[in-house]
């Protein structure tokens, strides 16, 4: 048994740009206030000091200029850190994105691949209002060629940076603001992520909770409360959104029979539909229920907190949802 | 034996047969495209020769360099092989991109040739980021990013000269200013019409020139190009040029008067080169004959290439939307 | 009206009732429904098509007049002039 | 020769209107030469021509639109006299394309109506796909399940408890077979089944006959009077009173109107299975539904719709599950008597021998009078001689007063 250690989810994801930045000398973080400010929820605090204003540069409010430039060191040799602030500002790059990182591999034949990394945070804040709000990881786990990640617990904050970077694809990463002071307790040792591969971070046999994102610590604390009741819930944490891994879910579903997906992002067209379409194309002849998912509210997120709380799954919604499919 | 224009005669023939075959090449493209050989867009740059042809010959194998959609030129110029350009146009998989970009996106790694990038200035970033990595590296190349004066009225221009300057990193960026974005003039696109005086105001030296005219379009892309490269700082060199074509195949060319097009065919930059190659004794008419016989031969190899060119597997369809050899 | 026409009619309608037969082959003296084993509601439907086809309507009384092919063509004959 | 065709200028090209030619036939043509001014739908463009020859003739006229591809003109090419003229390449694409046209035509209208065949009333049961797959393999028959799932639905659970009850059941007990729903009817097994039929009635119903001989004068008269002032088409024939008739007296002897399904369940339905007898052999026997509310007019118009359906072979599966007790008439020109074979699950059968004059006694006196032999075969298990001899009795009571049918 290894040492744990108590830290927070803030922390936990500077630890892995340090680490990244050790590791690799082609490796920089670019981004708007990741120097001077100390990054702008305090992430790379003190980084510039360590490393410098060759590996940690402020960039100015330009995301499509900067995220290109990222993209183009990247098919030079580089391996950036792209920070964009948050997902809210994410649309301005998306060219950039979507006709350059994900497209240039397939359209030069396979010569020009994009190891480039983007980091955004994302999810509701603390009362952020509608334009700081976003859950847009469907939006970018719709693009072939990209590979979308999502941050759910402090382990993968710490570890899935490295496997990142060490990918010849783009890869986003989508970390959540509402979790940065979080404090959670992981393994001094724990190793890099798989960024292949979704989590089962509970098992269970009666229903498979399958989550990623701000829904992971949710879905634990709801499986918790119904294990007091006799229901055993297994949560996974799809960790990955594209590429899906959908062995790991297609399996859990098949033990369990029934499934319950939960995402804040907005319930329709959503990475909970996708999950939802291949339950039944890959085991509808194991399901003893219907397919349920808790999404988010489909509303521009308002700015008063119980109307923020009120739009996206609360541990209760998943606890409540998870007994009327199991008692109905 | 170089002229006042450093020019000997063996580079003369090069520079006059490069011009011919870009000629010639995009006519038989065109006559090909009615014959539905070539399909998709299909931009030609007659009109235009002298300025690829300019600025290609003063770099260095090693530098990099990104062009638009309307590139084949371009290409030729890097020394991509004239039946691989035109396999790419048959969407063929002998060509550059094995057939999956077509007329607006070849691509040569091997030349160091980007694109072929058909998003108008989303490949401005890519070129600051690329310049950025030699920086980063050490490495002594430059990158050359070709564009059009429609571009500089797109966000991204601006944002990459910004950061250009500001990262001070080794790019020229070279205007084809042929005064149309698509059907509309440059007068009604820009407030400052003068597009060099754009660079200045993010502190990038600028000059415009004859794009008309291959021999003032070498001595100012040698100077620009040495000032890049001995400065590591960003260039913008404007070409003021015009196409004699119209902007695509279909296209009714409502937007501008034949009387305009007869005038600047009047100043086609290849017989100008030419009849100042034979007054100079740079070379001969019989020479000139010869170039045009191997030009015929050259053309019809390249066309037998793309026929006898074979189609892409469709079980290839989904290879290279990631690398093949991920990083485990 | 001619008497071949009111023939091929009859024939052409009976090879419609009794497909697998060969009307032509009956004597003009024969019952035809007992000889291609025609039922009673196949029966009316071939009146009901005579009709059609001919102009012709027959009263049941004088269903016991058609029940041969040379008795029906004479009545049909007489009934058409 | 080669022929200058419509030039694709953009693959959102498919035609172009001829405007103006720019070159006379004769004319000596040079690359780049513009032959022409085509309307396209961006406007007018010129064609450009990229071979050397002579311009032979035109194909087309101004103001003509063509799709792209097509030939406009015809040119002799410089240098050479006579050329066999180059194979189209839009020709050989559309030619191409063609079967797989036709092969797209055809698919859809045949699965669409295969689709409609199999959905036809198939009764709904709300059940997970695990729990079905589960039952399906033990052999569960789910009719017999209440869901406890979501809405009612039946789920696992529900199925393994089932199984549990089912263990403990003596075995051997069979599961009624689900309703067939066989729609168009192979010409062969009609007689297979038939002799299916047959035989099982043969082996399982322990048959009575009982015969009654009735009066028809009454009847043909009435028949012959409505008749007379009707159009052939309209005409009712003799079988049309005897349904009616049959249909009527089950009234007062609803026992024969059933099925034996380990015991006697009568329906309230009447639904009158018909014999019809195919040219090519063997027989079908629709159902004339509800016939105790129809008219004899209502019956007959069942009858023109139904028996030229059932020669076709082209009855609905229901249409020959549905009866209730079955009729077998042989006409004018059969047999006198016909004692039939009672179709299970069904109980009793009439049959109608020929209509025939007979010698008989009428009101003391010996007369010659048309009559008809009925003969009712029915299930000894179900029901007995009495009901039958009540049932004929009300028949001929029917018979005589065609009036009230």
């Amino acid at each position: 048994m290894s040492e744990l250690k108590k830290i927070t989810y803030r922390e936990a994801l500077k630890a892995g740009i340090r680490e990244a930045l050790l590791n690799d000398d082609r490796v920089f973080l670019m981004g708007e206030d990741v120097g001077r400010y100390g990054g702008a929820f305090a992430v790379s605090k003190s980084l510039l000091e360590e490393f410098g204003e060759d590996r940690i540069m402020d960039v100015p409010l330009s995301e499509s200029g900067f995220v290109g430039a990222g993209i183009g060191a990247s098919l030079a040799g580089m391996k950036p850190i792209v920070e964009v602030m948050t997902v809210n500002f994410g649309l301005l790059p998306m060219d950039q994105i979507v006709n350059n990182a994900a497209t240039l591999l397939h359209m030069s034949g396979g010569q020009l691949n994009v190891p480039v990394v983007i980091r955004m945070s994302c999810g509701i804040g603390k009362q952020l209002a509608a334009q700081h709000s976003h859950s847009w990881e469907p939006l970018f786990a719709h693009i072939p060629g990209l590979v979308v990640v999502s941050v759910g617990t402090h382990e993968d904050a710490r570890g899935m940076l490295h496997t990142a970077l060490e990918h010849p694809d783009p890869v986003i990463i989508f970390e959540y603001t509402s979790m940065l002071n979080l404090e959670a307790e992981i393994q001094i040792d724990a190793g890099h992520t798989d960024i292949s591969r979704a989590k089962v971070r509970r098992e269970g046999k009666d229903i498979s909770i399958i989550t990623y994102g701000i829904g992971v610590y949710k879905a634990l604390e709801a499986a918790k409360r119904l294990s007091e009741q006799g229901i055993d819930a297994e949560v996974i944490d799809l960790r990955v959104l594209r590429p899906l891994d959908e062995d790991c879910f297609i399996k859990s579903v098949s033990k369990t029979h029934r499934a319950l997906l939960v995402e804040e992002a907005w319930a329709s067209v959503n990475i909970s539909s996708e999950v939802s379409a291949r339950i039944m194309e890959n085991a509808f002849y194991e399901l003893d229920a219907p397919v349920k998912r808790l999404g988010g509210s489909e509303v521009p997120i308002p700015y008063p907190l119980h109307l923020e709380n009120a739009s996206v799954p609360q541990v209760e919604d998943i606890e409540n949802a998870v007994i009327k499919i199991l008692r109905p | 034996m170089k002229n006042k224009n450093n020019l000997d005669p063996e580079k003369a023939e090069k520079l006059l047969f490069q011009m011919l075959l870009m000629r010639k090449f995009e006519e038989k493209s065109a006559e090909l495209y009615t014959k539905e050989k070539i399909r998709g867009f299909l931009h030609l740059y007659i009109g235009e020769e002298a300025v690829a042809t300019g600025i290609i010959q003063a770099l260095k194998p090693e530098d990099y360099i990104l062009a638009t959609y309307r590139e084949h030129a371009h290409a030729l110029a890097r020394g991509v092989d004239a039946g691989v350009i035109m396999a790419e146009m048959y969407g063929k998989q002998e060509g550059c991109s094995r057939g999956r970009g077509g007329s607006m996106h070849l691509f040569d790694k091997e030349k160091n040739f980007f694109g072929g990038n058909a998003i108008v200035s989303g490949h401005l970033p890519l070129a600051t980021g690329m310049a950025l990595a030699s920086k980063k590296l050490k490495r002594d190349n430059i990158t050359v990013c070709f564009f059009g004066e429609g571009a500089a009225a797109e966000g991204e221009f601006h944002e990459a000269l910004n950061l250009a300057s500001l990262w001070k990193v080794p790019v020229l960026f070279v205007c084809e200013n042929n005064l149309y974005a698509m059907g509309t003039a440059l007068r009604y696109t820009h407030a400052v019409q003068e597009i060099e005086k754009k660079g200045p105001a993010y502190g990038i030296e600028s000059k415009a020139v004859d794009g008309m005219d291959l021999l003032k379009l070498m001595e100012a892309a040698n100077k620009a190009v040495e000032q890049v490269r001995s400065s590591g700082e960003p260039y913008l060199l404007v070409c003021n040029t015009y196409r004699f074509r119209a902007h695509s195949m279909f296209d009714a060319e409502l937007y501008r008067d034949k009387t305009e097009v007869e005038k600047w065919k009047k100043r086609d930059p290849i017989p100008k080169f030419r009849k100042y190659l034979l007054k100079e004794n740079l070379i001969s008419e019989a020479k000139v004959q010869e170039l045009e016989k191997r030009l015929n031969t050259e053309i019809q190899k390249a066309v037998d290439l793309a026929e006898a060119g074979t189609w892409e597997a469709k079980e290839e369809l989904t290879r290279f939307v990631y690398s093949e050899n991920p990083v485990s | 009206m001619t008497r071949e026409h009111i023939q091929s009619t009859i024939f052409e309608l009976l090879k419609k009732t009794a497909p697998e037969t060969d009307p032509h082959s009956l004597r003009p003296d024969e019952n035809i429904r007992e000889a291609l084993n025609i039922d009673s509601f196949d029966a009316l439907q071939f009146l009901v098509a005579l009709n059609e086809k001919l102009g012709i309507d027959i009263p049941e009384e004088d269903y016991s007049k058609t029940t041969t092919l040379g008795s029906l063509t004479d009545y049909l004959e007489q009934r058409s002039r | 020769m080669t022929d200058f065709l419509m030039p694709s200028l953009g693959a959102d090209m498919e035609a172009g209107t001829l405007v103006q030619w720019k070159k006379k036939p004769g004319d000596q043509l040079t690359p780049g030469d513009i032959i022409a001014e085509v309307e396209t739908q961006k406007g007018l463009i010129e064609i450009e021509i990229f071979e050397a020859g002579i311009l032979e003739s035109y194909l087309i006229e101004e103001g003509d639109k063509v799709p792209v591809g097509s030939p406009m003109a015809r040119l002799r090419p410089e240098g050479s006299s006579k050329k066999t003229p180059e194979t189209h390449p839009i020709q050989e694409k559309s030619q191409a394309s063609k079967p797989l046209a036709a092969i797209s035509e055809k698919t859809p209208s045949e699965s669409s109506s295969s689709q409609k065949k199999t959905s036809e009333e198939i009764p709904r049961i709300k059940i997970s796909p695990l729990a079905r797959s589960i039952a399906e393999k033990n052999g569960i028959d789910l009719s017999s399940i209440t869901g406890s799932g979501e809405g009612g639905a039946i789920i696992k659970a529900d199925v393994e408890k089932a199984m549990v009850a089912k263990a403990g059941e003596p075995a051997g007990k069979e599961t009624r077979e689900a309703p067939s729903t066989a729609k168009t009817i192979p010409q062969e097994s009609i007689r297979t089944a038939v002799a299916a039929a047959m035989s099982r009635s043969n082996r399982e119903i322990p048959h009575y006959y009982l015969e009654k001989r009735i009066d028809m004068l009454a009847a043909m008269t009435w028949l012959q009077e409505v008749n007379r002032q009707r159009k052939i088409s309209e005409r009712l024939l003799p079988v049309v009173l005897f349904i009616k008739a049959v249909a009527k007296a089950l009234e007062s002897s609803p026992e024969l109107n059933g099925i034996w399904d380990n015991g006697l369940q009568i329906q309230n339905q009447v639904n009158i299975g018909f014999v019809i007898s195919l040219r090519a052999g063997g027989l079908l026997v629709p159902a004339i539904r509800d016939a105790d509310l129809k008219s004899p007019e209502e019956i007959m118009a069942v009858l023109n719709e139904l028996i030229p359906r059932a020669r076709a072979l082209k009855l609905r599966s229901s249409e020959l599950s549905d009866s209730t007790i079955t009729i077998t008439s042989l006409g004018e020109n059969g047999a006198d008597k016909v004692f039939g074979v009672i179709y299970p699950p069904q109980v009793a059968i009439v049959g109608f021998g020929s209509i025939i004059n007979e010698a008989v006694v009428h009101e003391g006196m010996l007369a010659i009078r048309p009559v008809v032999h009925v003969s009712l075969a029915g299930d000894h298990r179900a029901t007995d001689g009495l009901s039958g001899s009540r049932f004929l009795e009300a028949l001929n009571n029917n018979l005589q007063n065609p009036n009230a049918l």
